[in-house]
C-alpha cells in the first residue's frame, strides 16, 4: 500500500514555504521542537514569516526552537504565549526587535492559542472563552455574557503549514509523541494546509498500537526522516 | 431492452470508485455508498473514514471473526487495515467538520439542483434520525450521492427544490445514479455521462429540473 | 496511595442519582454501553429522567442502551442524533412515547452533539459551528457570518452524572477503551458533576502507558468493577 | 527581634499544603508555589498538574537521570508518579478552563482587595509572557496566591487595586503570604492567620486595603 511521501532532507520537504507564510511551529520549552525543520528554513533565508509557537527561547535555555528564525530576522509577526524569557537581564533578539517596532507580536494566553489552533482544525468559526475577561487579553474583543457569566469572542487560527516532531510516525502518517514532547504539537497538526512532520523513524503501517495513536494520519501530508537529536 | 436496464448498484459503486484519488479520505454512507469500498483502486491510497471513530476501515470480518468492539457508523462489524486508528467522536467529528475528508459519499432521498441534500427523514412519519448525516454533507470537501435515480414508484428524486427537511443546503458536488453522473454546477446540473443504451431526453424524462448536457456527454464507462 | 472509590455494586455506585436528573450515557450501536449501570437505574424506578446519548436501539439490534429506561418509563426528554432505528417497520417504545408526547426529543447533529458536550466539559461558553445551516438544525439558532460563512450558535451541553464504560482503568480513574467501544465516552467524562465508569478491573497505578491513557483520571469520580459481558 | 522575622517560604508552602484535601489536583506555579509539592500529605490523594501535559507530577529526578522529554511548564525536568498520564495542550487546557482542578497556587506581582491578581508582566518592561497564567486564574476552582507580603522595597502588595495588567478578575479566593493568611470575601479581606511575633496592626500597615480581622485570628500553624 502506498503512503505519505518521506524525505530525509529537512530541505527539500520545506522547499516550497514561501515568503510571507504563516508557520505554526511545535514545542513547548524545547521539547519537541522540530528543529532540522526550522534549521532548513532559516538556511534558506525565507523572509516576512508570521510564526505561531508557544515559546521562544532566544538563547535563554539550552533548547533550540523558533527564535532562531527571529534571530535570523526572517519573522515579521509572531503569535505566541511566551515570547519572552521571565528574566529581563539579557534581553532576546525577539525582545530587541520588538522594542524597535521591527517585529510585531500578538500575545494569548496560552489555552486561548490552543484552542484557537484547535478551532481552525476542527472546523470550528468561533468560541467563547472565560479566559482573560477583565484583563489586557479582552482588549478589543467581543463581550458575551452566557449563563450569567462573561466570556470573550475568539476566533479560529489556521496556518498555511505546521512544522511538528514526533516521537515515531508510521507510513500512513499516523503519529505518537514522547512525555511532554507532545504539548502542542497535535493539535497544529489539525489546523495547517500542510504539516510537516520531523520524526526519526517511518515504521511501516500497522506498527503503531492503532487505540495509541495520537495524530491520525489523514492530518499529515509529510514525513521528513532525521535521525539522532536534531 | 436490456441496454435500457438501469445499472446495477455495484457498477455504480464502481464507477464512484474510478473517482477516488491517491490519498483520499472517503466517509462512506449506509447503504450504496458501502460498496464503494468493496472496488477501492489497490494501487492507490485510499483510506475509509467511519464517524464512529475509525480511520481505515478494512473489509468486513469472516463469519465468526466479528470484533464485537469494532463496527462501522451503521453498527455492522468491520475490520480494521494496518495502519488503521481509533479515536472518540469529538476527534472525528473534529475531522468532518474540519473539511479534512476528501469525499463523501451519500445515499439521498432528494437532491435539488442547487445542491442541497436530503436524505435523514420522511416526513410522513414525524420524526427521524440525523446520525452524523448533516455534519459530514457540511464538512467533507465533496459530496458525492449514490442513488436510483427515481423512487421505485419512478417518481424525480433529483428536484428543483427539495421538499423534505434538508440535510445539507449547497452541499452536493455530483450525482452518480444507475442512469446517469451528473455534476452540480453554478450554472445547474450538468449530465456529463449516461448509462449505456440510455438516452439525454429519457434520462431529463425522471429528472425535475432541467440539465444542461455535456458537450462531451459520454458513457458511464468502468 | 489512595485511589478513587471503587463500587462492585452498580446499585450503590448510582444511589445517589435522583429524580429528574440530566445523565449523560456512553455507547454507539450499543459498543461502549454501561449496561450494568443503566439496569440498576432501571431496577430502582428513578423516573422524569433527561438522557443524553446518541443513539436508542429499543430493541432493534441486539445490544442493550439507554433505551431499556425508556422502556420502563423513567425518561422525560432524549437529547441524541439517532432516536430511531431506521425502518419504521416496527416502531420502539421510544418512537411511540414522542408520537404520543410523553417523551420529548431535542435532535441534534452527532458532531454538534459531541462538541457541546466538550465545550461543557473545556469550559468553552459556545461555539460556532457550519454544520446544519440551512436545514432544520438552524431553527430557533443564532446565525452568525464568519469570514464569508455561515454558522449556528451552540452551547454547551453538561449533565449531573455521566455513565461511561471503559476497557481498563487504574485506581487513579485513568482510562482507556477498546475499539469502537470509545466513542462518547472519553467526551461525556468530561462534562458531568460526577462521572461514574463501568469496567472490569481496576489496576494499580502505573499498570497503563501514561502515553496511551485516553481520559485522565481528573475526570472520573467513580469505578463501578463489572465483570464479564454484562 | 527573631519572633519578627517573616516566615521562610518553606513555612509558607507548608501552610499551603496543609490546604490540600484528599482526591484534590492542583496546579502549582513557577517559584515558591512549586515548593508546596515538597509537604504534599502522603495520606492523601493529591495529583499535581502541569499546563504543558503532565497530570501526576512527581518529586525532581536525581541529578544525571532527568528525561530529556519530561518537564513541568517551567521547562525544569520532572518525574511522573505511577499513574499519572501524558497529553497534549488542547485537552491540559481542557482540563484548566473546564474548572476541573481543585486549586491553583499561584504567584503574584499584586493582589486587589476585590480578588484581582497581577503576575505577568512588569509595565516598565513593555512586554511580558503570560503563558498559561491567565487560563489557570480564571479556571481553578480556587485560586491561593503564595508570596512575599510587600516587595523587597516593603511596599505593599496587596492593593485596593492593581496597578499592573491583570491575569485574571476577581480570581484569588487567598492569599499566603510570610506573615499571614488573609481570605478574599465579598466582604473585603479577611486576616485569619498571622505569623508568630506579628500584630494585625503590623500587617495592616503592610497592606493597603483595611483589613477585617477574624474573631478567629490565630498564630499560622504547621
Amino acid at each position: 500500500m502506498p503512503g505519505k511521501p518521506v524525505f530525509s532532507d529537512p530541505a527539500q520537504a520545506t522547499a516550497d514555504i514561501p515568503a510571507g507564510a504563516t508557520i505554526m511551529v511545535g514545542g513547548f520549552t524545547g521539547r519537541g521542537v522540530p528543529v532540522a525543520l526550522l534549521r532548513a528554513l532559516r538556511d534558506r533565508g525565507v523572509g516576512g514569516l508570521t510564526i505561531v509557537t508557544n515559546d521562544l527561547s532566544g538563547g535563554w535555555s539550552p533548547w533550540e526552537d523558533a527564535a532562531l528564525l527571529v534571530e535570523a530576522g526572517l519573522v515579521r509577526k509572531v503569535i505566541a504565549s511566551f515570547p519572552i524569557p521571565g528574566s529581563a537581564s539579557t534581553p532576546t533578539a525577539f525582545e530587541r526587535l520588538h522594542r524597535e517596532g521591527k517585529i510585531e507580536l500578538e500575545l494569548l494566553p496560552q489555552g486561548t492559542l490552543v484552542e484557537r489552533i484547535r478551532a481552525a482544525g476542527a472546523g470550528i468559526g468561533g468560541f467563547y472563552t472565560p479566559t482573560g475577561v477583565g484583563t489586557p487579553f479582552a482588549e478589543g474583543k467581543e463581550v458575551r455574557v452566557i449563563d450569567g457569566q462573561e466570556y470573550l469572542f475568539e476566533l479560529p487560527l489556521p496556518a498555511d503549514f505546521a512544522l511538528i516532531r514526533a516521537h515515531r510516525a508510521d507510513v500512513l502518517g499516523n503519529l505518537v509523541y514522547r512525555r511532554a514532547a507532545r504539548n502542542f504539537n497535535p493539535t497544529m497538526a489539525t489546523a495547517a494546509r500542510v504539516t510537516i512532520v520531523q520524526v526519526e523513524e517511518a515504521l511501516p503501517a500497522g506498527a503503531l498500537d492503532p487505540e495509541a495513536v495520537v495524530t491520525p494520519g489523514i492530518y499529515v501530508q509529510r514525513l521528513v526522516l532525521v535521525g539522532g537529536a536534531a | 431492452m436490456t441496454g435500457r436496464a438501469p445499472l446495477p448498484r455495484e457498477v455504480v459503486a464502481m464507477r464512484i470508485a474510478r473517482e477516488l484519488e491517491d490519498g483520499w479520505y472517503v466517509n462512506l454512507g449506509i447503504g450504496l455508498p458501502t460498496l464503494v469500498a468493496n472496488y477501492l483502486p489497490p494501487d492507490k491510497l485510499v483510506v475509509i473514514h467511519s464517524e464512529n471513530g475509525v480511520l481505515g476501515v478494512g473489509p468486513a470480518p469472516e463469519l465468526g471473526q466479528e470484533d464485537p468492539d469494532l463496527c462501522n457508523a451503521g453498527g455492522q462489524p468491520v475490520t480494521l487495515i494496518p495502519g488503521g486508528c481509533l479515536f472518540g467522536h469529538a476527534e472525528s467529528f473534529a475531522i468532518i467538520r474540519g473539511r479534512h475528508l476528501d469525499v463523501a459519499v451519500l445515499g439521498a432521498l432528494q437532491v435539488s439542483e442547487g445542491g442541497d441534500l436530503a436524505n435523514w427523514m420522511l416526513p410522513q412519519r414525524g420524526v427521524g434520525s440525523i446520525g452524523g448525516g448533516a455534519d459530514i454533507a457540511r464538512g467533507a470537501k465533496r459530496v458525492y450521492v449514490a442513488m436510483e435515480h427515481t423512487t421505485r414508484e419512478g417518481e424525480p428524486k433529483i428536484l428543483r427544490q427539495c421538499s423534505y427537511p434538508l440535510t445539507g443546503r449547497g452541499v452536493v458536488n455530483a450525482i452518480f445514479t444507475d442512469l446517469a453522473v451528473i455534476r452540480v454546477s453554478p450554472q445547474g446540473l450538468l449530465l456529463e455521462e449516461i448509462a449505456p443504451g440510455w438516452t439525454p431526453e429519457e434520462v431529463q424524462a425522471r429528472t425535475e429540473p432541467r440539465l444542461m448536457v455535456s458537450p462531451a456527454l459520454r458513457e458511464i464507462r468502468l
